[in-house]
């Protein structure tokens, strides 16, 4: 039985609850289309395990790995995004601007490139009030094209704010191949002109996203200033669940076959795979029944917390 | 022998109807360029698009990355560099990040080069809600109405879908398009001939003595039903489907209520500087004692909630409870 | 022996009034940072910032690239993270750029998490022409009004850009906060006492029983101007200043015009889906037989040629033409 | 006497050309501010000299420099900026958004980076009817904290578009330190992550600057796609004749004395010098006294060319 602190023990839950979180989600198409995280896993957990209390993470619209991997509860990503009072933003935000800032979890945004001057804005109160955080941005590949980055970076670059930009570089903007978008060789290297650290790391391989997040992040911490990191990644499905796919099946089962998730797992006993699934299962199948049993909001929201 | 007599028009899918202008409009002038996010062999995220890229090529159908700011401004200069592009922006939300170029460049630069550069431009664009929260839900038409030197079209039927993106690729322009997100599975008969609709005619789609509704894109259809169900306690309502915000073809709405007596306008966007605000107060200046109330959405985001989204925008019976509210309070 | 009353005000410039605004407010509340364009050692393009970071520091007066995407979203997200940021734009034109994160993020964000983050921002911006040309002259505050989720202030005295803007740092926001270019060498009494504007009341510049002049920042002098010269033939003009327009003071609109009966709004904006027109509509709610004009600009760019621009924006003699009009079809 | 052909003669004449415009421009006061080009005279001369006649150039709103040396008439200009119906725009572009596209000089425009995307679409309306021409735009070191640049870039090298971007890095943006703005060391790195060549000149040198860009304006004619220029040059004056400046009489002295007009004619007799410098001056006095005679617009105009 392996130690439930040790290093793969943790962020293998992790993985496996977003992937087992997708898959009870996904059975419930009444709740209308989602933006799934898996075969990204290992960059939302990686990066998590590298952040401390203190830190804010703010992402993208494909936000389920994120929130999960912050330690939002399965319980209440469920009920924010089956709609229901019960989630953090009350069911008003749902899919793609899941928030729980109290916990660290910033917020997911559903602009593409539109949380990277937020965030920024964030990690300069941190540096105004000098506290103690850094502010982590996760965006996809597609917002590299977007100028907000360039601004951003310059920015965090010119006040050396504590903020680590963190492209999830899946290789595709809805049907768009990275290549055909973006020019350059390396994502990373957009850091480079700004005269910021910049790296490229395996996104399917856990122990490289984390190790190389936290070296950014406790740089930040350290007051060292901001950086960029790439993680190569894979999207397993289609853009959204209401998106179709433009992949082959012979790509697409390729892509698989690099799952992050069995990328760790070699070599664990079946059995402790099976006692695993059997929690992370467990825990989603009852944060739906949850989530279902919980009220919608009352309609006033519609018109609450607008001024 | 009975013969049929011969077909003039086909049903269409909304979105079939823009592929069918755009296929046109793209055969018979080379001057026709596509930009937009996966318009290519996606063909669209409501695949209006599906096609075009086989037939007219990566020349001129170009799949840009996610940068709106960009994606305007190429299509501007393109433009004004004598091209005719019709820019994607998939939800008219993120317009705003294209808003530099197009208001600032585009709408002014035949006035500020006194008539050197003109922008034939088609911005294409997708409003209102479908499920998709707070930032793919919004409807800003009415700070675009109120540009000078833009045009604003926003079609409710397949026959306009098709007719108007004809008439806007053939604009000295800049012309806004505006779709929405839930007519492009809307079906409706497009004539077989190659028919064009002039920008700034709307279209009366019903005709009744009581009240006249006005309403555009996907809230024409709202008005039809809350007009139907009015037919069945006798109140009969001209439904005019404005077609173009910019210009308003205030002719058309000021007849009609000239005879009805009684105007409410129907919008999905917010209410205050809205387009019926506008076309309240320019039908007043002609008809002094119309009544008019105005629906609109709610002051407030539209949540992707299914609940709150329809709390949200307005449905049939808003618009019947205005109706009522308004002859009512009229009689009483 | 006589003795002066003690002074309780002192003449300051418009932009003064906002130097001490922000003063006292960085020094009263630590929260308060400013972004900028060379708002530091340089005092900012009108000189409202002078002297402000050798008092607070590059730390709490930050210079900015010109960068207004991003000088929006740093300040919605210091905001969103528990300061209290002024962030200027020096033309409104240019706020355009930064549209995204002002409405889709800002304006929406204690919407969207269901109240768990609010974004006390203001958004400091510059309206209006003065010989600037095109793309430095637009008035785009109707824009605004119709975002739920943001206020939007513009004052017209050095008070009121005392007192709201003191509100405005105060406020838990998103708050617009629109100067003129004109205005900031303009004069005015502001009192010693520390005095808040609250937002959303308008105020009455002048009583007169037979039109309601309703404007806003510079366009207020301009009313003023128009309602001194018809005072000299008998008529006698109500003008309000709006202050607020978001949320609009219909309470003292009303009032006024119950007693008019007429109304002529002011704007240096657009006409269309403008101030006025919203005004028009909500007034006509209250008070059906009210006459109303609206006065605007031409629906067009607005030139730097000083010809042009004098022909494009609203002046006196137009203001006094829509009255006399307005007041002489009624007596028709 | 030298060969009116000579190398150095034509851009001589074209800068003192642009400098004795702007000293009788600025004594005309009454016509409002103006955004002058004194002391960068050898960026715009020398862009211009390397440009063909089916290019394009697209400036920023500080445009008198590159407006004359691009062949817009002394006569044109003048009555342009003093308002009137005899410019090119007719009187109602004026300061900031001279244009004549006929003659190449597609125009300025005033909004900080607004011209770099519209430009990208002028070259790509090149590329698409397969025009000879290459497009150059020209932009402040301001415009390089803008999102508009990275968008700019990256579209022009994924679509190998032909156009080259030149910045014209006077050092400041109004008054703010290109140093405190911008962290790049070189904003001509700002190409790299793109692929795309990049290269810093002397801005002050004409022939540095004219050899650079030719190089990369016909690379771009021959298909080879987008580069960025950046020239290191002086502004003379302060931002505009409406701003203070913020630099030392010391400062400004240095600067003065880097001029690029007294560069280039180093060694030139004193009488070739005058006689250049009276057929200049007289051409602006001439442009000048028509520019007052011409017709103001008629009130019309307000309203023309709208729609
Ligand atoms: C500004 C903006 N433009 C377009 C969209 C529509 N859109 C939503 S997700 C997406 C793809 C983004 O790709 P990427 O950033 O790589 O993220 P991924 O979906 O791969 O996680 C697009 C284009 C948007 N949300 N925002
Ligand atoms: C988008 C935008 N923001 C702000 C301004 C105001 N502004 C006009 S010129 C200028 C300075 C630009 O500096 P730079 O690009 O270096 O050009 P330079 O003035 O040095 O020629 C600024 C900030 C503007 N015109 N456009
Ligand atoms: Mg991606
Ligand atoms: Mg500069």
């Amino acid at each position: 039985m392996p130690n439930p602190d040790s290093d793969i023990f943790r962020p293998l839950r992790a993985m496996m609850l977003i992937r087992a979180f997708e898959k009870a989600l996904v059975s419930r198409a009444d709740h209308g289309f989602q933006l799934l995280s898996s075969g990204e896993e290992a960059v939302a957990v990686g990066l998590c395990d590298a952040m401390g209390p203190d830190d804010q993470l703010l992402s993208s619209g494909r936000s389920i790995g994120p929130a999960l991997a912050r330690g939002i509860t399965a319980d209440q990503v469920m009920a924010e995004l089956l709609g229901k009072a019960t989630g953090p933003n009350r069911g008003k935000g749902g899919r793609g601007h899941i928030a729980q800032p109290d916990i660290g979890f910033f917020g997911a945004h559903a602009v593409v490139g539109g949380n990277l001057t937020i965030a920024a804005g964030v990690a300069l109160a941190m540096k105004v009030e000098q506290r103690p955080g850094v502010v982590v941005c996760l965006f996809g590949d597609g917002a590299c094209g977007s100028g907000a980055l360039h601004e951003t970076l310059n920015i965090a670059a010119i006040w050396q704010l504590p903020l680590v930009l963190v492209c999830n570089n899946n290789q595709l903007s809805v049907s768009t191949a990275r290549g055909t978008a973006l020019a350059p060789a390396r994502l990373s290297d957009l850091a480079i002109p700004f005269g910021l650290p910049g790296a490229t790391v395996d996104g399917m391989d856990v122990v490289a996203v984390r190790d190389a997040a936290r070296e950014f992040i406790e740089a930040a911490r350290r007051g060292k200033g901001p950086a960029m990191l790439e993680c190569l990644s894979e999207r397993f499905f289609s853009h959204s669940t209401a998106t179709r796919d433009t992949r082959s099946a012979a790509e697409l089962s390729e892509i698989h076959a690099r799952c992050p998730i069995e990328r760790l797992a070699h070599g664990l006993s079946p059995a402790i795979r099976a006692a695993l699934q059997a929690e992370v299962d467990a825990e989603v199948a009852a944060a739906l029944t949850k989530a279902d049993n919980a009220p919608w909001p009352d309609l006033a929201e519609a018109l609450s917390d607008v001024l | 022998m009975s013969s049929e007599p011969p077909k003039t028009s086909r049903k269409l899918f909304f979105r079939e109807a823009i592929t069918r202008a755009l296929t046109e409009e793209m055969a018979n002038n080379p001057k026709v360029i596509l930009l937009g996010q996966d318009i290519g062999k996606f063909g669209g995220s409501y695949k209006e698009f599906v096609g075009l890229i086989d037939r007219f090529g990566s020349t001129r159908v170009l799949d840009t990355p996610v940068a709106e700011a960009a994606m305007v401004g190429l299509g501007v200069g393109a433009a004004a560099a004598g091209l005719h592009p019709l820019v994607s922006i998939t939800y008219m939300d993120f317009l705003m990040l294209g808003l530099d170029p197009l208001v600032n460049y585009a709408a002014k630069a035949r006035f500020k080069t006194g008539g050197q550069i003109t922008v034939p431009l088609v911005v294409k664009t997708t409003a209102g809600a479908k499920g998709q929260g707070v930032v793919h839900s919004q409807c800003i038409e009415a700070w675009l109405m109120a540009v000078p030197g833009l045009k604003v079209v926003a079609p409710s039927t397949a026959a306009d879908a098709y007719g108007l993106m004809k008439a806007a690729l053939r604009d000295p322009g800049p012309v806004v398009y505006v779709d929405h997100k839930r007519l492009f599975a809307t079906t409706g008969e497009v004539p077989l001939a190659e028919t064009i609709i002039p920008i700034g005619q709307a279209a009366i789609r019903r005709t009744g003595d009581d009240v006249t509704i006005v309403a555009h894109s996907w809230m024409v259809r709202i008005a039809l039903e809350a007009a139907e169900r009015l037919q069945t306690e006798g109140i009969g309502c001209d439904v005019i489907d404005l077609r173009s915000l910019a210009p308003l073809d205030m002719a058309t709405i000021t007849q009609s209520v000239a005879r009805t007596g009684a105007m409410v306008t129907v919008e999905e966007g917010q209410l205050t500087c809205g387009v019926g605000t506008e076309i309240a107060f320019q039908l007043r200046e002609h008809l002094e004692n119309a009544r008019i109330a105005r629906v609109g959405a709610l002051p407030a985001p539209v949540s992707s909630n299914p609940l709150l989204e329809a709390a949200c925008i307005p449905d049939a019976d808003r618009v019947i409870g205005a109706i009522r509210k308004l002859l009512g309070s009229n009689s009483a």
